[in-house]
């Protein structure tokens, strides 16, 4: 006989096993690691949250502690491979097989152990492709999330840090998964409930609060003339040009010099509430400046940034949040934003190639995607139209009819040497060769050429909407490239004329005096002016501290 | 340390009646750069010392490209260097120019 | 030389010493040509923090309130200023300043001020007890330095051969009397060969005047070819503008 | 054209020579010793480096609100705006020229717009000389009634011989950035382990060295807004009515330091000192705003002429 109700008896099952260890839902630290022993079987599918903002760290050391005699073979779906514990999992052969989307500071041990065997990559996704395939063929058996507070029925407040939990316990909880919560304090009351209990099945207690990198701050000290050259030029050439109101900014010190150049170039250029007026973007502190100057309008988050808490919840009419007063953040949602309704992309990237191409999985790192492929990608299912996705749209074709449709403006700004003189442009990206040499069937790829539109280096702006064969988006390429060999490699006639035809253009063409490019220009030169600016209200943490 | 020099051939004097003027400071990845009208109008010219050694094909070609976009005729161009990028170096050409053009 | 060994031969005709706290002194010599000396100084290798320069700032003022103009030698065995967070969350700089304005103060009404460096001196130390008189004579066994050669090697990445080999050929950054000597710094070398007591009435009596010529020095004896010019230029285009 | 104007420009970011624009009348600044002159060091390209135009220091003479005054400006970005023999002769010849125009109407004052690490290593006994040598000028000067006003707030700030030259002038003026010191946090650190002084800690070393506690406690007279422009009002005012260098003034300085060790030569941070002096909130000073920090009422001693 047929049996339909498998995934309910084996859920059952194993919440009687992990029953002696619970006294309802809560779950003393000391058990932590006897429940996940009871609640995992070997070869699950589990999902440690984590990305490149929260961890569920207590959780994540509890696994990679459990014996391994009794656990092993876990398949680990999750965003973010951040900590030592994740990478200790597969150290130990708790788990084998692998599907993620961002490693950040791990992305070299992660190389290490995928050439060693120790793990099975699935593969490297976006973020919302891993959500995705949560409710297609990744559904977690157990999800180990993390949350500022629980009550005892379960019930969990997030804080500000919500981001990927709701879309984790949702896949799981739903299709008899087994959710575990650590959480910083079991209270009678939460502040506000964003997960419901019934979908929570244990909460732990844990020893510390969980981890928040806080991966968002950039320190305007750090910011250099050539930012600021970038910046004005993207403000002039890009914002202005195309009046782009609704965008999402990456988290490299260019588009930071953007944020701290809106209220003093920006204003200068008259530009206050025609542009960058709706952001999907975490509380970035470079933005503050721009928010007390009465430029923004309304800003979606994907997660929180740490110190921006305070700031956040008294500026409400500008952010999302909850009815107890703090920021309500969704990397699903904010995802979807950036999606279908920003028309406008613009961060860094480490490298690009002659088409445009661009990657940051450089030779011995597999640092992954996170969510800037999506960010940075011209979705085809858009309908809605507004004047920069047209505009684009009909810069692109050299005919345009009513049946064009737009195309969101996705801009690169890259300096055209890195760290230690590396130039950022190449032949030939280091992810093609390390795609070799791990075997991958596809080559990781950032934001493909195809979908950028922009290229914003010192030497000026390319775009490539206005080339019209890949030969002349490579010469409009290689004319932005500067001194490396690239750029060197440019056909001086092909870039000349390219320029005449306002494909390229330099500073001097947008009519930006190099004079007026000076640190001078920042609305704030330092995390302190920041804290400044905020009138108290942002609190940086110690390591950014220089006062 | 090393020190070279560019010269190039100009199609018109810069404009501007400044004499002298001087931009940038020398410092780690930064230069300074003073720039004197000082030469015939259909002349140009730049000294660097810098204190990397190692590059004088890139600061050839980046002060070549300068010339060439810029024509600035009857200047002279001296470099204090300690290892700025070549964007840099363009940057602040491209500034000291610019001074030049105050009238005076 | 010791500190005993220095006051015998400076002073044959008798001395008082006091000592003080912090490594300060304090006391009298006597020469025989021209009458009673007046000594400070700071001794046994001390560090000179807010304390002690505070100390011989209160010497040197209450010496200057006297009607007898007697010179004052300050006698020279430091380390370098004191480095210590405390002394400089307190201000060092300005007690450090304060001695040193106290002791060209003195020189500024006609005393006739000595430093006798016969031990260590180092950078802020060395600028405010030795820097600050009329005159610096270096004694055998005088160990001045701004900046020693290993902490060099360490920011300059240099070989310290390199550097031991270029601190041969140009006196402008090696430590050491000789190097000082030669920039200017340092007034006279005196050798224990001669008698000190004479050396220093004769020192005493070719000083007078507040008027700073060490650029002039250093440029008369090839040790600071730049300075005294790079002044005067200075002066000159000043004076026409003015 | 530079979108933002000279006096509104921020003084720590801002070059020696913008500095100087900023802060005098517009267009009065006459160069002495210019780039075009190239008087630079000949003792660096022993070491690979090259030099500057100016040695890192910028002098002449200009108007401030009508009146006439000599500057000297460091470049903290060239060498840590470190005293070398061409950098302090330029320094010195100016005081000189001070002194000797003060009678003949000379400078009402000069402007030292200090900003340095101390004495430069590769030219160290040049360079310690030349700090004996300014402080002598700068007496000098003062003797001849010419207001020697240190303005201190770049990213060097005053330490090594560079903290003892601004203990010598007349009047000192801060922002929050002016770390004033003689030895530095690192070279502490180095020398007496972390343990004295934690030099990473950047909080400790403002607390320690910074331009709110060289305010507090009367290493400076007056405390500004990192803009250029509150820079120069604070230097009219101050020029106006600076203390003579006098038996008298040293008499009240050696007062005044020996109170302040009294009271609190047993503290070991600035919080520490606030309490003691009945500051309200002693732990937030490093954190409040510039604003808040100029209403803090100033404790005993710490306004005075006795420099």
């Amino acid at each position: 006989m047929a049996q339909w109700q498998k995934q309910r008896s084996e859920r059952q099952s194993r919440l009687e096993a992990a029953s002696k260890y619970s006294d309802g839902k809560l779950v003393s630290a000391e058990n932590t690691k006897a429940l996940l022993e009871a609640v995992i079987r070997p070869g699950d599918r589990v999902c440690l949250e984590g990305d490149n903002q929260k961890q569920a760290d207590f959780l994540a050391e509890a696994l990679a502690s459990v014996d391994k005699s009794r656990i092993h073979d876990l398949h680990i779906v999750q965003s973010g491979i951040v900590l030592q514990a994740h990478l200790d999992l597969f150290e130990r052969g708790i788990a084998r097989r692998l599907d993620f989307s961002y490693s950040g500071p791990q992305g070299e041990a992660i190389a290490r152990a995928l050439a060693a065997g120790r793990i099975q990559l699935g593969a490297v996704h976006t973020y919302i492709e891993l959500f995705a395939r949560y409710f297609m063929d990744l559904t977690p058996h157990i999800a180990l999330v993390a949350a500022v507070e629980a009550d005892g029925a379960g019930n969990l407040f997030t804080g500000p840090n919500t981001e990927d939990t709701p879309t984790i316990v949702e896949a799981t909880a739903f299709k008899s998964g087994i959710v575990v919560a650590q959480v910083n304090k079991v209270v009678e009351k939460l502040p506000r409930v964003d997960i419901p209990g019934d979908q929570v099945d244990f909460v732990v207690e844990a020893d510390r609060p969980f981890y928040v990198e806080p991966l968002f701050t950039r320190d305007p000290a750090s910011v250099t003339e050539e930012q600021i050259l970038m910046a004005m030029m993207a403000i002039k050439g890009i914002y202005a040009k195309y009046g782009v109101r609704l965008l999402n900014h990456g988290i490299g010190f260019p588009t930071a010099a953007i944020e701290l150049i809106l209220p003093t170039y920006g204003e200068r250029l008259g530009l206050k509430g025609k542009v960058a007026t709706h952001f999907a973007l975490n509380p970035h502190p470079t933005l503050i400046p721009a928010i007390e100057s009465g430029w923004v309008e309304q800003i979606h988050c994907f997660g929180s940034e740490v110190g921006m808490d305070v700031y956040v919840q008294e500026r409400s009419d500008v952010y999302f949040t909850g009815h107890d007063g703090s920021l309500r953040s969704n990397r699903m949602m904010c995802q979807n934003a950036g999606l279908y309704a920003c028309d406008m992309f613009i961060g860094s990237t480490l490298q690009i190639d002659l088409a445009g191409n661009s990657s940051t999985f450089t030779s011995g790192r597999i640092a992954g995607f996170g969510g800037a492929p999506n960010m940075g990608s011209d979705v085809h299912g858009r309908r809605h139209p507004s004047t920069p996705w047209l505009t684009a749209g009909r810069e692109a074709t050299g005919n345009p009819t009513t049946l064009t449709r737009g195309r969101k403006l996705v801009v690169q700004m890259v300096e055209t040497f890195g760290e230690k003189m590396v130039p950022s442009f190449v032949e030939k990206l280091d992810s093609l060769a390390m795609a070799e040499e791990l075997k991958l069937e596809l080559a990781p790829v950032m934001i493909y050429g195809d979908d950028v539109s922009h290229v914003v280096t010192e030497g000026g702006i390319a775009n490539l909407l206005l080339c019209r064969s890949a030969d002349e988006r490579e010469q409009a390429i290689r004319g932005v490239a500067g001194f490396t060999p690239v750029g060197r490699g440019g056909d001086r006639k092909a870039v000349e004329a390219l320029r005449w035809r306002g494909v390229i253009q330099r500073p001097e063409d947008l009519g930006i005096d190099p004079l007026a490019a000076t640190r001078q220009l920042l609305a704030a030169h330092s995390i302190q002016d920041l804290v400044t600016w905020s009138g108290g209200l942002y609190h940086p943490p110690s390591k950014f501290r220089n006062w | 340390m090393e020190q070279f020099q560019v010269r190039g051939t100009a199609t018109r004097r810069a404009p501007g009646s400044r004499r002298q003027a001087i931009i940038g400071v020398n410092a780690s990845g930064n230069l300074e750069v003073l720039i004197e009208r000082v030469l015939p109008d259909n002349e140009c010219l730049v000294e660097v010392a810098t204190a990397i050694t190692g590059f004088r094909d890139l600061w050839e070609a980046v002060i070549t490209e300068f010339f060439e976009r810029s024509s600035p005729g009857g200047l002279r161009f001296s470099i204090n260097d300690t290892g700025a990028r070549p964007e840099t170096v363009t940057l602040r050409l491209m500034q000291g120019l610019r001074i030049m053009e105050d009238e005076q | 030389m010791t500190l005993d060994e220095v006051l015998v031969g400076l002073f044959p005709a008798g001395h008082t010493i006091e000592r003080g706290p912090n490594g300060t002194v304090r006391g009298t010599g006597r020469l025989d040509e021209i009458g009673d000396v007046e000594l400070i100084g700071i001794i046994d290798g001390t560090p000179l923090g807010i304390e002690g320069a505070l100390m011989l700032a209160a010497h040197v003022l209450t010496l200057v309130e006297q009607e007898n103009r007697l010179p004052i030698v300050v006698l020279v065995d430091t380390s370098s200023q004191n480095m210590s967070r405390r002394d400089e969350l307190l201000g060092l700089n300005e007690y450090l300043g304060h001695l040193y304005k106290c002791l060209a103060f003195a020189g500024t009404q006609g005393r006739r001020t000595v430093a006798v460096l016969y031990g260590g001196a180092a950078a802020g130390a060395f600028i405010t007890t030795a820097l600050s008189t009329l005159a610096l004579v270096a004694l055998p066994g005088a160990e001045p330095f701004v900046m020693d050669l290993p902490s060099i090697c360490h920011v300059t990445k240099l070989p310290l051969d390199q550097l031991n080999e270029m601190a041969e050929s140009t006196p402008i950054f090696a430590p050491g009397v000789d190097p000082l000597f030669a920039t200017g710094a340092v007034t006279e070398r005196w050798d224990a060969a001669n008698s000190l007591s004479k050396q220093l009435v004769a020192l005493l009596q070719r000083t007078s005047g507040f008027g700073d010529r060490r650029d002039q020095t250093g440029l008369e004896r090839g040790g600071r070819k730049q300075a005294a010019a790079i002044a005067e230029r200075v002066k000159d285009e000043a004076a026409k503008h003015a | 054209m530079s979108i933002v104007q000279p006096h509104e420009a921020h003084w720590f970011e801002a070059s020696a020579r913008e500095r100087i624009a900023g802060l005098l009348d517009p267009d009065s600044f006459t160069e002495f010793l210019d780039p075009s002159q190239r008087a630079m060091s000949p003792h660096l390209a022993q070491f690979n480096l090259t030099g500057a135009f100016d040695d890192g220091l910028v002098v002449g003479s200009g108007r401030l609100k009508g009146e006439v005054v000599f500057v000297a400006a460091q470049e903290g970005r060239f060498l840590g705006g470190a005293f070398g023999e061409i950098h302090g002769g330029k320094l010195v010849g100016l005081l000189r020229a001070a002194r000797d125009l003060a009678s003949k109407n000379g400078p009402r004052g000069v402007l030292l717009l200090l900003d340095t690490g101390g004495v430069r290593l590769q030219e160290a006994n040049a360079g310690e000389l030349s700090i004996s040598e300014t402080i002598h000028a700068i007496i000098e000067a003062r003797l001849a009634g010419v207001a020697v006003v240190a303005l201190i707030g770049g990213r060097a700030g005053a330490f090594g011989g560079g903290g003892i030259v601004t203990a010598c002038c007349s009047r000192i003026i801060v922002s929050q950035h002016a770390r004033i010191g003689v030895s530095g946090p690192e070279v502490i650190e180095t020398n007496k382990g972390v343990e004295e002084f934690d030099s990473k800690d950047r909080g400790l070393v403002w607390r320690i060295t910074g331009g709110r506690t060289r305010a507090l406690l009367g290493g400076a007279d007056r405390y500004v807004r990192d803009r250029i422009k509150d820079f120069r009002a604070a230097a009219i005012d101050l020029m106006a009515n600076a203390p003579p260098f006098s038996a008298a003034t040293l008499a009240a300085e050696q007062q005044r330091l020996a109170d302040r060790l009294q009271r609190y030569g047993e503290c070991r941070d600035a919080p520490e000192i606030w309490r003691k002096a009945g500051i309200f909130e002693p732990d937030r000073i490093a954190d409040i705003s510039d604003d808040a920090f100029l209403a803090v009422p100033r404790p005993a001693g710490a306004s005075h002429d006795a420099r």
